[in-house]
C-alpha cells in the first residue's frame, strides 16, 4: 500500500475506531498520529529521492477520476500537519478528555492530509466539508453558551464559504467542462473563468479567516478548549491557505488578479488583526486576533511573489506557514496552561509576585519570538527570502509594509510577554503552580520547534524546490 | 380501440386533475382547519387514484402498474393520517404542548 | 407544451423559495421550503437528472424537511431589526450583480464537458450500467468515501451537542397501524431502489434515505422507542459504512495495486457489497441525526 | 433551449435569493433555510451546465447527490446547535 492512502484512511479508520471503542481512543489517537509521522517522513524521503508522486485512485485517470498529488509543497503542509498532531496528541493525553475530541481530531487529520494531497477541485471540496464540521465540532467541545454561538456562527460562515467554493466549482465546469486542478490554467485564460475562480477565492477567504472576512474566527478561536484552539488556528485556516497558493501556482501567470487580491486583503487583514491584539483585554483574544494579522501576512507573502513558475519567492509563504503552525500551536497550548494556572486569562492580571513564569510562559516567549521573525527562526528565513526577491524587484512599499506588521506582531506579543516578566501582585486568589505535564511538553517542544526551524531550514527548502508534478 | 383506451386514460387524468384543483381552491377558499382537511384529504386521494389510474392506461404494463398502484396506497394512508394527526393536534393542543414544553 | 411547463415550473421554484425565505411564520416558511424542494426535484427530471431528483425528494426536502420541522419551535425568532434602506440596496443590487455574472458565466461560450464521452467508453468496465452509479461507487468513489466521512462527523457533533429532547408523546391510535402499513414499504422500496441503483436511476443514498425515512416514522409513533436510539448497537452501524468504505478501499489497494480499484471483472460484486454497507449505515446515520441522543452526558 | 434558460435563470435566482437573505437576516433558523436554498441553486446551475445533445452528464448528477448528502448532514450540525443555543437560553 502505498503512504498517500494510508495518510488518509488510516485517520478515518481510527476516528470510527475511537468512537467503537471510547475507552481506548486516546492511545489509539496516539497510534495514529505517530503512524501519521512515519509514513509523512517516509514520503517525503521518497519525494526527495524520487521527485513528486502521484497515484490514480481506481486506476481512473483524471479528469475522471481524481488523482492525489504529493509534490514538495503537499509534502511540507503533511509535514507540519504531523509535527503540530503530535503535540496536540501529548497535550490532549494529558488532559481529561471530553467525548468526542478523538473522533473529531482523527477525521480533522485525515481530512487535512486529504485536502492537502487531491488533485480536483470538487473532492477539495468534500475535503473542506469534513474539515469545516470537524472543526466547528471542535469548537463547540467546550460546551459553554459562548462556544456553541461561536460554532454556530463558525459553521454558517464556513458553509457559505464552501458553497461559494462549490459555486464557483459549478462554473469552472461551465466554462471549461472539467472540474481537476489542471482547469485553473485554463480558467485563468477567459473572463468568465476568472469569475469561477474569484468566487472559489472568495470562499476560501472566509474559511481561511481572510480580512475583512474573518468576523466569525476570533471568537471561535478564543472559546474553545485549548487544545481545539491550537489545532483551528495552526492547521484547520492553513487549508484554505495552502489551497489559495495551490490555486496561485496552477494558475501560473494568469492568476496576477488572484494574488494582486490576495495581496491588498492581506494588508489589511495584517493592520487590522494587529490592531485589535494591540486593544484586547484577554489573552486568548489576543492570540487569536495576532492569528488574523499573520494570515494577512502570509496572504501577502503570497500576492506578492509573483508567478511562482518563474521564481521561488512563493516558497517564502509556505515558511511562514509552517512557522506559523508550530508556533501559533505552541501559543495557544501555553495560553491554555497560563489561564488554568491563574484561574484566568486577563492581560492586565499577568503579572505576580511568587509565582515565577513557568515552563507555559517560557514557550509562549520562544513562539512570540518565533512569530515575530527574529533570527534564527523559520519566520525570519520567510520573510528575508521575500524581502530579498521584493528588493530584487524594487517593490519597496511591499517591504515597508511587510516591516510594519512585523513591528506590530512584536508590540502586541511584547504586551504579553513583558507583563509575564514583570512583578506585581495577584489578581486572582486561585491562581497556583501546576505540576509538569506532557501539555508543557508538547508547547515547549512546539516553540523550540518553531526556533530551531530556521537552523534547518534547508530541509522544507529542499522539499520545496522539488518540481511540481 | 386504441383510441378509445387513449381517451379514456387521458379522461381520467383530466378528471384527477380537476379534484386536484378542487381541492386547492378549498385549501385557499375555506374558512376554517378542518373543514380544508377534509377537502384536501379526501379530493387529494381520490385526485391521485384517478391520475393513476389513467396513467396505468396509458402505459398498459404490470410493473408500472403496480408502483402505481402502490404510490396510490401510500398517498391514501399517508394522507388519512397527517389528516388525522393535524385534526387530533388542533383539538387536543395538550399532547403538542406537552411534548415542546417539558 | 414542455417548454412552457418548464417555464411555469421555473417561476414556482422561484416563488416558492422567496415565500420560504420571507414569510414570517415559522412552519409556513418550512412548509414553503418543502414545496420549493419538491417543484426542485421536479425540475432535475426535466433536467434529465432522475437520480438527483430521488435524492432531493429523498434527502433534499424529505428528511431535511422533517430537521426543520422538527427545530422549527424551538428555536425562538431573533428580534427583527429593521435594516436600513441603503444596507438593503447595497444587498439586493450585490444579489443581482451575482445572478447576473452567473448567467452571463454559464451562458457566454464554454468549453463541452469533457466527461460524458470518458463515462460512455468507460461505462462496461465500471461494474455498473446506471453512469450515475459508476461515477459514484467507481469513477469518483473517493468523493463518495468523502461523503460519508462528512456523514460520520456530522453524526460525531450531533450526539456531542444536541440537547436532550424530552420522550415525545405517541401519536394515537391511527398512527401505529399507519406505521405497519409503513415499515414493510419502507423495507420493500428501499431494497429496490438499492437493486435498482446498479441499472436504473437509485442506488445507497436514496435506499438509505427511504429506510430512514421509514424509521423516523416508526419512532415518532412510538412504535420505536427512545430506547433504541439510546443503544450503541444502531451508533456502530451507523458509522460501520465508514470503516467498511476505508478498509473495501484499502483491501482493494492490496489485491489490485490501485487505491479503490476493484479487481477486474469483479466491480460489479464490489459496488453492490459496498453499497448495501452503505444503504444500512445511511439510514442509521439519517435516524439518530434526526433523533439525536436520547441522554446526554 | 427555452427551458435551458428557465431553469438557468431560476438557478441564479435562487442563489441572488439567498444571498440576500443571508444577508440581511440575523435569525438562525432563517440562515439554514437559506444556505438550503442556495445549495439548491449551486444544483441547478451544475445541472444545467451538463445538459447536452446526448442526456445528462452523469459526473456533476453525482456532483449534485454528494452535495444534497453533504449538506443533510451540516443542516442536522446547524439544527442541533441552534436548538442547544435556545435551550441554553431559557434556562
Amino acid at each position: 500500500m502505498s503512504e498517500l492512502s494510508l495518510l488518509v484512511l488510516l485517520p478515518f479508520l481510527a476516528a470510527t475506531l475511537t468512537v467503537a471503542v471510547p475507552g481506548r481512543a486516546a492511545s489509539l489517537g496516539l497510534v495514529a498520529t505517530a503512524a501519521n509521522a512515519l509514513l509523512v517522513v517516509s514520503l517525503c524521503r521518497e519525494i526527495i529521492a524520487r521527485g513528486a508522486v502521484e497515484q490514480v485512485i481506481g486506476g481512473w485517470a483524471a479528469p475522471l477520476g481524481i488523482t492525489f498529488v504529493g509534490d514538495g509543497l503537499a509534502a511540507v503542509m503533511l509535514a507540519m500537519t504531523a509535527i503540530v498532531s503530535l503535540a496536540i496528541t501529548a497535550q490532549a493525553m494529558s488532559t481529561p478528555g471530553r467525548a468526542g475530541f478523538w473522533p473529531l481530531w482523527m477525521a480533522t487529520l485525515g481530512a487535512l492530509n486529504g485536502l492537502f494531497l487531491s488533485g480536483d477541485l470538487f473532492n477539495l471540496y468534500v475535503a473542506f466539508e469534513i474539515l469545516g464540521l470537524a472543526a466547528v465540532g471542535l469548537t463547540a467541545l467546550a460546551g459553554t453558551p459562548m462556544a456553541l454561538r461561536a460554532a454556530f456562527d463558525y459553521l454558517t460562515a464556513g458553509l457559505a464559504g464552501s458553497l461559494l467554493i462549490l459555486l464557483g466549482i459549478a462554473l469552472s465546469y461551465s466554462v471549461t467542462g472539467r472540474v481537476d486542478l489542471e482547469t485553473v490554467v485554463v480558467l485563468t485564460e477567459s473572463s468568465n473563468g476568472r469569475i469561477a475562480l474569484a468566487l472559489i477565492a472568495a470562499g476560501l477567504a472566509v474559511k481561511a479567516a481572510l480580512f475583512p472576512l474573518h468576523f466569525w474566527m476570533p471568537a471561535a478561536h478564543s472559546s474553545a478548549v485549548p487544545v481545539a484552539s491550537a489545532l483551528l488556528s495552526a492547521l484547520v485556516v492553513k487549508g484554505a491557505l495552502y489551497l489559495a497558493l495551490r490555486l496561485s501556482i496552477e494558475g501560473g501567470a494568469g492568476a496576477e488578479f488572484l494574488r494582486s487580491a490576495l495581496a491588498v486583503l492581506g494588508t489589511g487583514g495584517m493592520l487590522w488583526g494587529a490592531w485589535n491584539a494591540l486593544r484586547a483585554e484577554r489573552l486568548k483574544l489576543l492570540v487569536a486576533h495576532s492569528t488574523v494579522a499573520q494570515i494577512g501576512l502570509i496572504a501577502l507573502a503570497i500576492g506578492v511573489a509573483g508567478d511562482p513558475l518563474q521564481n521561488g519567492l512563493w516558497t517564502a509563504a509556505a515558511l511562514l506557514m509552517l512557522s506559523h503552525a508550530l508556533a501559533k500551536a505552541a501559543m495557544f497550548l501555553a495560553v491554555g496552561r497560563i489561564a488554568e494556572a491563574l484561574g484566568h486569562d486577563r492581560i492586565s492580571g499577568l503579572n505576580r509576585e511568587e509565582l515565577r513564569p513557568g515552563a507555559a510562559e517560557f514557550a509562549f516567549a520562544i513562539a512570540a519570538i518565533s512569530l515575530v521573525g527574529l533570527p534564527p527562526t523559520a519566520g525570519f528565513i520567510g520573510k528575508w527570502i521575500l524581502i530579498e526577491g521584493l528588493v530584487d524587484e524594487g517593490a519597496v512599499h511591499w517591504i515597508a509594509l511587510l516591516l510594519l506588521g512585523t513591528a506590530l506582531s512584536a508590540a502586541y506579543l511584547s504586551r504579553v510577554v513583558s507583563r509575564c516578566l514583570r512583578g506585581g501582585p495577584h489578581v486572582s486568589a486561585t491562581a497556583q503552580r501546576l505540576p509538569w505535564r506532557s501539555g508543557d511538553v508538547a508547547a515547549l517542544g512546539l516553540a523550540t520547534g518553531a526556533l530551531l526551524l530556521g537552523l534547518a531550514a534547508a530541509l522544507p527548502l529542499t522539499l520545496l524546490e522539488v518540481p511540481f508534478a | 380501440m386504441t383510441a378509445f383506451v387513449e381517451a379514456l386514460g387521458l379522461a381520467m387524468m383530466l378528471a384527477g386533475t380537476a379534484f386536484l384543483v378542487v381541492a386547492a381552491i378549498g385549501v385557499w377558499r375555506l374558512p376554517d382547519l378542518l373543514s380544508r382537511l377534509h377537502v384536501l384529504t379526501k379530493a387529494d386521494t381520490a385526485g391521485v387514484a384517478l391520475i393513476a389510474i389513467g396513467a396505468a392506461i396509458h402505459v398498459q404494463d404490470v410493473a408500472a402498474t403496480l408502483s402505481l398502484a402502490l404510490c396510490t396506497l401510500l398517498v391514501a394512508v399517508s394522507g388519512a393520517t397527517t389528516g388525522h394527526l393535524i385534526a387530533r393536534d388542533q383539538f387536543n393542543p395538550s399532547v403538542a404542548d406537552a411534548e415542546e414544553g417539558a | 407544451m414542455l417548454p412552457v411547463f418548464d417555464v411555469v415550473l421555473a417561476a414556482a421554484i422561484l416563488v416558492s423559495a422567496a415565500l420560504a425565505l420571507w414569510v414570517r411564520d415559522r412552519i409556513a416558511a418550512v412548509s414553503g421550503f418543502l414545496v420549493t424542494g419538491l417543484l426542485v426535484s421536479l425540475s432535475w427530471l426535466r433536467l434529465g437528472a432522475p437520480d438527483v431528483a430521488l435524492a432531493e425528494a429523498a434527502i433534499g426536502a424529505g428528511l431535511t424537511g422533517a430537521l426543520l420541522l422538527r427545530s422549527a419551535h424551538r428555536i425562538p425568532c431573533a428580534p427583527s431589526k429593521a435594516l436600513p434602506p441603503s444596507l438593503w440596496c447595497a444587498a439586493g443590487a450585490l444579489a443581482i450583480a451575482i445572478s447576473g455574472a452567473i448567467v452571463w458565466t454559464v451562458t457566454s461560450f464554454g468549453a463541452a464537458p469533457v466527461y460524458p464521452s470518458l463515462v460512455a467508453d468507460n461505462l462496461p468496465e465500471s461494474g455498473a450500467q446506471n453512469p450515475v452509479t459508476a461515477v459514484l461507487l467507481n469513477f469518483r468513489a473517493w468523493d463518495t468515501l468523502l461523503e460519508i466521512a462528512v456523514l460520520f462527523v456530522a453524526l460525531t457533533v450531533v450526539i456531542m451537542v444536541a440537547p436532550a429532547r424530552p420522550r415525545t408523546a405517541p401519536l394515537g391510535p391511527l398512527v401505529q397501524p399507519f406505521a405497519r402499513v409503513l415499515l414493510p414499504l419502507t423495507v420493500l422500496i428501499g431494497g429496490h431502489l438499492l437493486w435498482q441503483g446498479g441499472h436504473a436511476p437509485g442506488g445507497a443514498f436514496q435506499a438509505g434515505a427511504v429506510l430512514a425515512g421509514g424509521a423516523i416514522a416508526l419512532g415518532l409513533s412510538g412504535v420505536i422507542g427512545s430506547k433504541l436510539t439510546r443503544q450503541n448497537g444502531l451508533a456502530l452501524l451507523a458509522i460501520a459504512g465508514l470503516a467498511i468504505f476505508a478498509l473495501a478501499a484499502l483491501a482493494a489497494e492490496v489485491l489490485t495495486g490501485a487505491l479503490l480499484g476493484y479487481p477486474a471483472g469483479e466491480a460489479k460484486t464490489w459496488i453492490i457489497a459496498i453499497e448495501s454497507a452503505l444503504t444500512l449505515s445511511i439510514a442509521a446515520t439519517l435516524f439518530l441525526l434526526f433523533f439525536g441522543p436520547a441522554e446526554r452526558h | 433551449m427555452i427551458s435551458e434558460y428557465a431553469f438557468l435563470a431560476t438557478g441564479a435566482g435562487l442563489v441572488g435569493l439567498a444571498l440576500l437573505r443571508l444577508a440581511t437576516s440575523a435569525d438562525l433558523l432563517m440562515r439554514v433555510l437559506g444556505l438550503n436554498v442556495l445549495a439548491v441553486g449551486i444544483a441547478m446551475l451544475l445541472l444545467v451546465s451538463g445538459m447536452g445533445a446526448s442526456g445528462t452528464d452523469a459526473v456533476p448528477q453525482a456532483f449534485v447527490l454528494t452535495g444534497i448528502v453533504v449538506l443533510v448532514g451540516v443542516t442536522a450540525v446547524l439544527l442541533a446547535l441552534a436548538e442547544r443555543i435556545a435551550e441554553d437560553r431559557d434556562e
